[in-house]
């Protein structure tokens, strides 16, 4: 499956000559930082979600290199347009962890008012549009962001992500189809982690690779190995480059692995071989970095005790912060959906609040 | 007779009627190996093979055009779409296509097909799967609208609507899929889309109710009881085609209706009840219509429960019928 | 003041838009050098440059999602979807997406878009450049839905929608494109979304009605006028929001009330009409509330004249509200 | 635009070599006297249209040699999913010209009960599926039916046709997904003439072409010249046959023009270049058609004479047939929602039926 794809960083851990991004120190050892902390913050997530602490959640383990890698190729001033995979995003922005883990909660804290399950991120502070549920909604608004960007002659380039899954959309067909007429500054990241829930690659396409969709829409499609953030990177510093010398769009297919379950609603065993579960466990992206690292003597088991403890701590202390929160004011659920409450909302709301208020008066009691 | 959960009688449907006519294919995302995301496909895919019960790619577009594609050609086919909240890449197919098709050419052509979707609040699903939009699919002419609210009902009915000649929207109130246990007749049982069904008999006040809203508005009637009115409980059970005169007769002798439904007010179906009955038993009606619906919002995560009608907004709604 | 058509109306509203304010775009399916199949976008790209007005592929997907895009990026998209019958294929966009971007975002990101699209019969389109769906859209909250019916409106309500801060679906009634004609204010002319128009004033009974039912109950009003009864027109507008008060101040004092459209009945928007009143000024009527509509079937193309309500079927809805 | 596609009939009428599929005499003339036939209708079919006669037209000038090449590849007991500008697939199949013109009256003899606009009939004795107005929606149905086929163990072979705009529609990235997935047999032809209305095949993908898009689906894409009634031909069989035998589905670009308007309501002259025009005109289908066959010795001018003359006699006598029926019974148009008339139908058939009585009774009265 991964035949073709560009990789940098070898069994060794060296970069394969020629194709290291040379990226600084400092920088390299930030993204390995953000890398763990998606880890550890996923972790969290799903034991909070078993203990019934919060709803619902979605891990993106095994995915790091290849969203935090596409990312970092992004100024602060373009725009992600995510689906629900790319937590990684938000760390990178420095999005503080407590916004994060009240989004989870969905409690007064939350950004976006409890309105949506827990990581259906909006951070319009960092450009982090959104999140959806529907499957690729993103791709098509992606693209027009990005027709806008172009008319308004402002340099910002949008990248914009889906699964394998949703390449099957309406939405992929439509957004890499305008984006490839207009010429519009966006890259695709496709994280073609061989899975949509239950349905493996194989039965969402026929095509040999997603790379390859990219020839339908007249634009270059890259493929990459998902798994070496390296990889990742340069491929999508590239495209994001030329996007923004107005050369065009990109489809970046990065080849990697869902290592968790779908969610915590599912559970993959009833569905998935472990064995290639346990062979792509061997090609861990954090632990693939870290031998890049370890080479480059930016890396030993002292750094990787303080990274770990250090984002364990964080996001156990934002989780603490988080629960003693309280729920959305009741009456917020009326606000938002029109600047203004039209009349109908108005009436609802005020219907609401008196009953509201009797409930409060007479405990249990519906007179009639 | 067998008691089971709402959920184990539209698998057992399924697995009847496809295990009476060979036509009869179910497909959608997850259906297969996964037996799909509530498990309602369970076993099918073990029992009929993957040609009769498979998954397909991501694109509600793609299982819905190719079910019309199947019922032309003379296949049965049952499309799951996942939540209901995820059919609108499809919606083409159903409202421009399956719907008209026979209308369209003559009577030659016809879609019978099934569409079954859960749907409706209550599973902390959030904005994206807890949506109710039956109206849609009831203002759009060509379609049958179905949702059952008991075990049995879910049995008779989705084997009805294979059996039936024309597309049908089969909606499944998700909230209930197993909190809904009864008896359920065992192999054969059909029941007729287009008969209401008489929940509970009463004198004081109509009820009109479906899906998950049934047994919520059961508990009110119990309440109200409490305090000496007797309601009488409406499941139209097929919303298109409806049973227009079970509602009317019993509004014309209770003299009061509600209308409960969890999707939002404006133009739900809750508004048609009510123009039925204004147009055709307002001289009986001894006090205003009330609708007890979601509101005009999109529906919220962490203040679902707030946002779906409860007992206490049931009681509100009735009791607008006697005080005004 | 100038006169001119419902369709140069729309027009001058984009015209004087898009040279007020440079984040106003439109674009769609054959609006640049064609001018649109009914020219209601002539001379803008001339005017505006093929930045600001330009053709797109043909994907109303594509059109609606990268509309929603640019709304969110910062510019004020108006997307012409080429009949109303064709938005399907991105209705996911409108009421997945653009509806519900305010709200579930907590308010950080905002969809002020225009869709714009003609709507409705009577030019021979048959099923599918003939259809009503405004129902859809008003029971999708985040949208806001506007109808004009004359040629002021027209540029009074197509300029609110631009400068409104949400999603604003804009149906034009395709009927009355040249048809309706009337002076309209030049420049600067906006006629505030939610508020209804009294079309005539009168006192035994109300109709409402939109769109190009508009022209039509006025000749029907002038029939019952030579019959002895003075009927009272209003004309919503906005169809969400809703001027209820003005609706229920007519039928309170005229206490009966018609409510004509094109689109089927059965979930269709006059059954919310109804039910508002059903609710809220039950105590005041005097008849059954009438409902005069499109008939549940799809839109027949030969068939077209009996199938719209015409002055007849207005006629034989108001004798319901005497009569009964 | 055409480069690379595939093309038989040289400049000088033979066939290049090796590549005529070498028909008997009989069908190709049976192949050119549907072509003209269709284009005889086709001038009929607007002519009444200006006069007031129907109210709608749309022609397939042009583009005779790429449906009915195609086409004349399939079997009686196969499959059409047709688009709107294949007319000449009726005359292929026996459909008679009665039947044809009717539709576009929408009279009481429409198999289709006037239900529907000019030019969108449905033939099911011939297994023509109804045609309908919004772009694409065939696509996904072909694909759906060849699903079905295959599973019943039939070997019925589907064939469905959209145009260069068409390819843009959601229907078709589904289509040749699952067909692609499903190895479904069915063979898409995209009718590529140059425009979708008024906006030209450039601004509507950035693809080099059309059979490029099918690596996106894992199927392959064949281009041919579409006024190569030959070229059609044979590539459409080869897809047929492959299909026949559980070989998967094809997408065929056929690089043809549309010759005249969009339709009745279009006038092309505002929007598109004389000299493209002019130029496709003289690679007219069956002028080239012509040249092959008279090469062979099977056409003449005093054939032609005759054909044309047959064809236009037969088209003047069924449209005088057709204008003296009568319109469908009003009530007619409550039939075919659903098998059975719903409460709710018959009630507003009885409502419709007494208004039309009173209205006979009484004349232009409207008592309250
Ligand atoms: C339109 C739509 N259909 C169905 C779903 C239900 N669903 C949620 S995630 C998912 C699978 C997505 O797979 P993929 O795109 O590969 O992304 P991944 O989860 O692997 O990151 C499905 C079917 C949905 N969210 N939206
Ligand atoms: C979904 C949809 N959108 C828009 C239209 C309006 N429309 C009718 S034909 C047409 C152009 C079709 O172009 P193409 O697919 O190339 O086919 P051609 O007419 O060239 O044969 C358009 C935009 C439609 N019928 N359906
Ligand atoms: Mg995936
Ligand atoms: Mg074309």
């Amino acid at each position: 499956m991964t035949s073709k794809a560009l990789s940098i960083i070898e069994n060794d851990g060296r970069a394969a000559k020629g194709k290291d991004p040379n990226l600084s120190d400092e920088e390299l050892r930030r993204i390995y930082e953000i890398m763990v902390m998606t880890r550890v913050m996923d972790d969290k997530g799903l034991v909070l979600q078993r203990r019934g602490g919060i709803g619902f959640y979605l891990q993106s383990t095994g995915q790091e290199a290849s969203h935090i890698g596409s990312a970092y190729a992004m100024l602060d001033s373009d725009w992600f347009f995510p689906a629900y995979r790319q937590p990684g995003i938000l760390l990178l922005r420095g999005v503080p962890l407590d916004d994060i883990v009240n989004e989870w909660f969905g409690n007064d804290g939350d950004t976006s008012k409890g309105r949506q399950m827990p990581v259906h991120y909006s951070f319009r502070s960092v450009n982090f549009v959104s999140i959806s549920s529907p499957i690729g909604t993103q791709l098509s608004q992606a693209a027009g962001a990005a027709m806008g960007a172009q008319m308004r002659g402002d340099d910002t380039v949008f990248m914009t992500y889906c699964g394998d899954g949703g390449t099957s959309s309406n939405d992929f067909h439509a957004g890499l189809n305008f984006a490839g007429v207009y010429k519009a500054p966006v890259v695709f990241v496709v994280e073609n982690n061989q899975w949509a829930i239950s349905v493996p690659f194989q039965k969402q396409t026929a095509a040999e690779t997603i790379a390859a969709k990219a020839q339908a829409y007249g634009m270059p499609g890259i493929r990459v190995d998902g798994n070496d953030v390296l990889a990742v990177y340069r491929a999508s510093k590239e495209a994001v480059d030329r996007a923004r010398k107005g050369e065009g769009p990109t489809l970046i297919e990065t080849v990697t692995y869902r290592m968790g379950s779908h969610s915590s609603s599912d559970d993959a065993d009833r569905y998935r071989d472990k064995k290639e579960w346990e062979a792509w466990g061997k090609r861990d992206p954090i632990l693939r970095f870290q031998k890049y690292l370890q080479q480059k003597g930016l890396w030993d088991a002292e750094f990787e005790t303080e990274v770990q403890t250090r984002s364990k701590q964080e996001i156990n202390d934002a989780v603490k912060r988080a629960e003693l929160r309280s729920l959305p004011a009741p009456e917020s659920m009326f606000d938002d959906v029109f600047m203004n409450q039209t009349p109908q909302i108005k009436e609802q709301r005020e219907d609401f609040l008196a009953l509201e208020g009797e409930a409060d008066e007479a405990q249990g009691e519906f007179p009639l | 007779m067998s008691t089971m959960t709402l959920l184990e009688a539209a698998n057992k449907a399924m697995q009847h009627e496809m295990a009476n006519d060979e036509r009869v294919v179910v497909f959608g995302e997850d259906v297969g190996l996964k037996g799909g995301v509530f498990g309602t496909t369970q076993g099918l895919q073990n029992e009929f093979g993957d040609d009769r019960c498979f998954d397909t790619p991501l694109s509600e577009c793609g299982i819905l055009g190719t079910a019309v594609g199947m019922a032309l050609y003379g296949l049965r086919p049952i499309a799951e779409i996942q939540f209901l909240d995820f059919i609108y890449p499809g919606f083409d197919q159903i409202v421009s296509e399956a719907a008209k098709m026979r209308y369209r050419s003559g009577g030659e052509y016809t879609c019978p097909m099934v569409i079954r979707s859960p749907y409706g609040g209550g599973i902390r699903g959030g904005h994206y799967h807890s949506q109710s939009s039956e109206a849609y699919f009831c203002h759009t002419p060509g379609l049958k609208v179905v949702i059952p609210s008991t075990p049995a009902d879910t049995k008779g009915l989705l084997i009805a609507s294979i059996r039936d000649e024309d597309p049908v929207m089969f909606l499944e109130p998700k909230r209930i899929y197993r909190t809904a246990k009864g008896e359920v007749p065992d192999g054969e049982h059909v029941v007729p889309l287009g008969k209401g069904r008489v929940v509970r008999e009463g004198s004081d006040c109509t009820i009109v109710a479906y899906g998950a809203m049934v047994p919520l508005v059961e508990k009110a009637a119990l309440e109200a009881e409490k305090q000496g009115k007797s309601m009488e409980i409406i499941d139209p059970r097929s919303l298109v085609p409806l049973d227009e005169e079970l509602i009317l007769e019993s509004v014309k002798k209770t003299g009061r209706c509600v209308i409960v439904h969890e999707a939002p007010r404006t133009c739900g179906y809750g508004g048609e009840i009510a123009a039925i009955i204004a147009e055709k038993a307002i001289e009986y009606l001894e006090g205003p219509i009330a609708r007890v619906t979601g509101f005009d919002t999109p529906f919220p995560y962490a203040l679902e429960n707030l946002y779906m009608p409860d007992v206490r907004r049931v009681m509100s709604g009735i009791a607008k019928t006697f005080n005004w």
